[in-house]
């Protein structure tokens, strides 16, 4: 008797362990819609925030009716149960789905970071919902999920005898998001007069950096329940990742403040930058090393969103591609490495286990991504019309200005 | 009747509007720009891209006054805007053809205080 | 020993899970700060926060003092027992006590939005102090607490074979909260202009919807506080509740966007129109069920707002009776519908022992309210001066403009 | 096995309860950022918002490296260890290292809302590093750490027959935080016409009150994991200090608004003095006694910092030094007076036992930052040029306007 | 050519700009002011100390008109900007020399419509 | 002496000042506009509840200068300013009857640079 009670409190517990993690993740959101307002002009700011917010909707009736069960199968958690069997069977089941429906739902939020102020609400959230409910769930069904291809027990484990780590989703959330991010930026083209006719660059100024920097809180805040409720259960909870994921983070602050030289983008995309590279590894790292690779992942964004910008010439908004692309997919390999028994890790992954995996997912992000607005292009348009642009999406498309009164 | 315009440095409205007090003028008009003069301007950079920013935070007021007022007000936002320093400002002068009060319709040099 | 240790423990945990529900929901009052800030004008922002936190400083203390034991009885945690007394036997009823009192709160934080930008601020602090020490308490006694009128074995449930069910307070929170503000607002009359001499309606614009959809974003973070620890202790706790919270709000975000063709105040008030909705049956529904809900709420407010600001020319600045006044009705009302089994949910409500509460709480709530401002009226006056109104509550109240640098 | 089981979970549950502890006082620093950036100019704006986020991660890295070691040893937790080793050992110890970073990084928080847009970025971040690094730790060692003076087992409970009694760090984090800023304070001297030559007082604005009001809702909220979390674990959590935490709060708010007739900095800040004020003893007090030491607070801040401003002609931006170093002190002693059974509280403490602390506290702290203040001064100084600070620290030390797009 | 300028209350913006497209005036600049005039200010305090503000937030239109169109042009602005009480506003006409418009090089009357 | 007032998309006030730096003018004041002129507007509705804007984002420069420098500054004005699209705006001179530098005294043309 006492056993089942203790049983039922375990049960219990790990469903509140879920729940917590599911929350702050959910208000991770608010902080992505919040960075994307203060990165972009004020004609673009109310866009950023009904983009998100809806998306967050889109993504969950689509993940809950295509895409969980993708990934995971339809044995414990089916929609037509009724509410009781619900409850009967799949009370821990129901709310893992919550905290992985988080994870899906930064896809589009992701890459809603990287076509704004141009892109079309509707097309673009479309393109958002094929990619949660199929693009994604796919990659998790390889990775964590019902195809044995990457995961534990998988074709790669018998391969290299290490099955691919993505702790917390370096790759399977945020490097994915990056690189589906990249075509939608490249297809869509530059803003208006982003880049002359010569090719000059003429940066467009952000709006409000209190609203960037607020962005950047509230994502740091809830990446702790990102990465420490990525252990399922309150059983294999680790203080180590939350440890990891504080050291990464002040390693991207660090490395974002001084390369920069103050700058306060870098700066608070930085401490972004060191979490989205810590995920993979954050539960097998020494803190010294999950140090190490947010600083590197604090310069890879700095540099990165400078060659993008400037050199190459993407008009990558808020440098997503730089930030959740390129810094997950080292955070993918860094596992690989740093958490080798040899830099003081916990060990049991191997580098080429990491390589395969981020590889594919590249791969397959960039088509599915191309292969999606491609189409969409050809056939809806995925882009404001130019005096939609100029007036700006808050105008053209949500009908009011961020500060109505203010209008005259 | 003239339109007399002042732009100064935000730090002096406060005594500007003192000194104008002292001799009777409380009409006015203000509002916030950016200056461009033989103040330095500075550098700015976000994200590594560099924006060179010559405009300085000023304030300007629109005084419309009846003839005689126009050196008792000059007088006054000098006095008030004076720092001796570079980047105090500038004041224009410009004529004004008519001035008409809304509220009665009255018009003239009667409608300007 | 060892069940002694464990006994322990699941106090506890208990104690926990109270407290991060109690934390929860407290938060949500900077959302109702921030959602009003956004949704007035600038000359009435200082105004909204003050007072929303100072509404809170008051209703601790009523609720503390009066709200409380009449609402519960004083059994086991009276506040003349000295501290070691209280910790002894009443750590979870203190705790219990902070959760509810963030319920309480919630009075007049809904009534603010409503009388916002005219309203007296001692008066209408008064008022809410009156609601939150009697009038509330006594509705909540009649539902989850000491009074056996429409509980688990009350009256009602002999009556009708069903007791009221409303789990996380739809009705005795919300729809309390909104019919409370209805007759205020009738009682106040428009602001300044609002409506033409001849009828016409002059639109007011609101300042900023980043604020307006930053208090949104917290009450939706927060509101999975309200719901899942409604449940009052771990055991309790139910995933269906987070699930069904999360439909219900993705329901309200969907119709609010839709109906209103982008609309972000729509938008991201649908959000809370979904989750006020859903508070009643969130442990009794199937999510599709609760996604339902959720979706007429977002048109009932998107339609509401609409009637009543319009038609009906009755100037419900944040539009807090149709947001939680109507939309709390329709979930009291929903949780017997979509409840039972038939369509899927817990069962074990009944439309009748919904229907007579729901209409019970409306009539005691307009009542009270008509009385409470109808007497203030006639006593101190509960509206600005035509002067105090031209210059904003900021500055003829609080002594200061929301961005003080910018006043010249 | 089933008893081996039950420990691991119960060392789990600390671990949670340490790691939810952590995060919410992490999330406190963003309500720092805030709460100065609504106070200081907008020129000061992204300043505040870079110099908190880069103190956060400075002050891990030192805290981690050596504060933490100073106050509490090598024993169970050196980061030298390899993972696997810290995680078999030190899993309690790492989370408890995070939560404690937290209430260290508070020290340069505090100080920075007092030196705010004079100081110079990187000699006031050196002296935060200092004070993080070596001052804090070794009072902390003294209270809570290894150094047998005050704590449990101390010289000072031999000698009075109470140990010092700082539950959550009323003395210890804020009054030191407080009495740290003073020295800045007065060495660096006012802003740049904030006092007439002839010594009449100019008040310069704030520039947003959201923003401050933003930032002290993100500080309050996340301060019931600062004082409830303090407990250390999830049986030495207590309900009262949630309540009496509440408690002071509400009588911050309170005396904050009714003093100061309705100002908004002061009703903001008054619930961040009541919170300051408690933290000592708000595992003893009676609610109404805690309520009455935060009423007390509230008025401490309102005439304190009219005192300091006005009359003492100290430019103390925030009001840091009455907000924190006289509330801090103010609860310090409060804890031997109220704590005590005569006033309903729990016992256990003595006035003396706290009285030779705080005054111990107070020189050791004012001492430390003149002899930091005053060397920095004398070497690479502390106080941005005349220039500079005319054209205020974002443009002259960060590089951009708070609003780079409204920058013509 | 004249340039009209009018300092009126930011909610009678709407009625002016209704009162000018009926006399088929559409061309104009706007923006925010702060005025000081016959209408009190008020008081503000922070943190215990006082600023006397008196300035009202106002909203200034700019049209520039060939001679005919003075007339209607003023008298639009009364009917849309008169409410009778303090504060209404004022009317301020200056002449105007030259207006060029940028896109076409016009200059004179034809640029100004 | 002339005042001479320009009204300008925001894009264009970075080449409009490299032009005026081109011909030696510096020295300007600006500020965020709202225009409305021959570029169409647009619809608002917040709750539905519909209003018409017509008034898009313009920024407006103001150069005194002396009567020689009107038709360099005009010119440069054009130059940085002319995209040849609906909304590029206007300039409009208007007659300077004096400029005094604040900090110095200085009074007519020697003011004005
Ligand atoms: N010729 C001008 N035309 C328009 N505005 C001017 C002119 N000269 C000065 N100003 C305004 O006056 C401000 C102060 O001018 P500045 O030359 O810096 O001051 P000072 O004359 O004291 O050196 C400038 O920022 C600008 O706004
Ligand atoms: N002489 C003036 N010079 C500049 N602006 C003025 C002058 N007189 C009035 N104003 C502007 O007109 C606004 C309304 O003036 P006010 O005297 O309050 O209205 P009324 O004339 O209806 O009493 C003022 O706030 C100010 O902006
Ligand atoms: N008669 C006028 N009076 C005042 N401002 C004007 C006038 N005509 C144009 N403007 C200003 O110039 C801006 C551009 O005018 P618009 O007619 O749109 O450009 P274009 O002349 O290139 O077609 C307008 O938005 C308005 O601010």
């Amino acid at each position: 008797m006492i056993e089942d009670s203790i049983l039922t409190a375990a049960r219990n517990l790990d469903v509140l362990f879920l729940f917590l993690g599911a929350v702050m993740i959910f208000s991770m959101h608010a902080g992505f819609a919040f960075l994307e307002v203060g990165s972009v002009r004020r004609k673009s700011q109310v866009n950023a925030l009904n983009k998100i917010i809806f998306e967050w909707a889109t993504s969950t009736i689509v993940y809950f009716v295509v895409g969980f069960p993708i990934a995971y199968g339809v044995k414990s958690f089916h929609f037509w149960q009724s509410a009781d069997q619900l409850m009967a069977t799949g009370s821990g089941e129901m709310m893992r789905f919550f905290l992985l429906l988080g994870f899906a739902a930064c896809i589009p939020a992701i890459i809603s970071g990287g076509v704004a102020e141009r892109a079309k609400f509707w097309t673009n959230t479309l393109a958002g919902a094929v990619f949660v409910g199929l693009v994604y769930p796919f990659f998790e069904a390889l990775t964590w999920g019902q195809i044995p291809l990457f995961g534990t027990g998988s074709w790669l484990e018998n391969l290299t005898g290490y099955a691919f780590h993505d702790y917390a989703g370096s790759v399977v959330v945020h490097s994915m998001g990056g690189w589906l991010a990249l075509p939608a930026v490249l297809i869509l083209g530059p803003r208006r007069k982003r880049y002359g006719l010569d090719g000059t660059s003429a940066p467009i100024r952000v709006s409000s950096i209190p609203f960037l920097a607020l962005g950047s809180w509230i994502l740091c805040v809830g990446w702790f329940g990102f990465n420490v409720m990525s252990a399922g259960n309150l059983g294999g909870m680790s203080a180590l990742v939350a440890i990891n994921s504080l050291m990464a983070m002040v390693g991207g602050i660090l490395a974002g403040m001084l390369i920069s030289r103050n700058d306060a983008g870098f700066t608070h995309n930085g401490a972004l930058a060191g979490l989205v590279a810590v995920c993979a590894g954050s539960d097998l790292y020494h803190p010294m090393a999950a140090l190490f690779v947010g600083i590197v992942a604090g310069a890879v964004f700095v540099f990165g969103f400078h060659i993008v910008t400037e050199v190459l010439k993407i008009d990558d908004v808020l440098g997503v591609w730089p930030l959740h692309g390129l810094c997950g997919t080292w955070g993918g390999l860094a596992a690989g490495i740093f958490g080798q028994k040899f830099f003081g890790g916990m060990g049991g992954v191997s580098f080429v286990a990491q390589l395969i995996p981020v590889v594919s997912q590249i791969l397959l992000s960039f088509t599915a991504s191309a292969l999606v607005y491609g189409v969409l292009k050809m056939t809806f348009g995925i882009r404001l019309t130019e005096q939609e642009e100029l007036l700006g999406p808050d105008l053209a498309v949500h009908h009011v200005e961020s500060q109505p009164e203010e209008a005259l | 009747m003239k339109m007399i315009e002042a732009i100064i440095q935000p730090d002096c409205l406060e005594p500007v509007k003192r000194e104008l007090r002292k001799r009777d003028v409380s009409k006015m008009t203000v509002f916030h720009v950016k200056g461009c003069g033989k103040q330095m301007g500075y550098t700015e950079s976000y994200r590594g891209q560099t924006h060179e920013v010559n405009l300085m935070q000023k304030v300007c007021i629109r005084v419309a006054v009846n003839d005689e007022f126009v050196r008792p007000v000059v007088d006054a936002i000098i006095e008030g805007a004076r720092t001796g320093e570079i980047g105090d400002g500038k004041i224009f002068i410009q004529p004004l053809e008519e001035c008409i009060r809304i509220r009665t319709g009255e018009e003239g040099s009667d409608a300007i205080g």
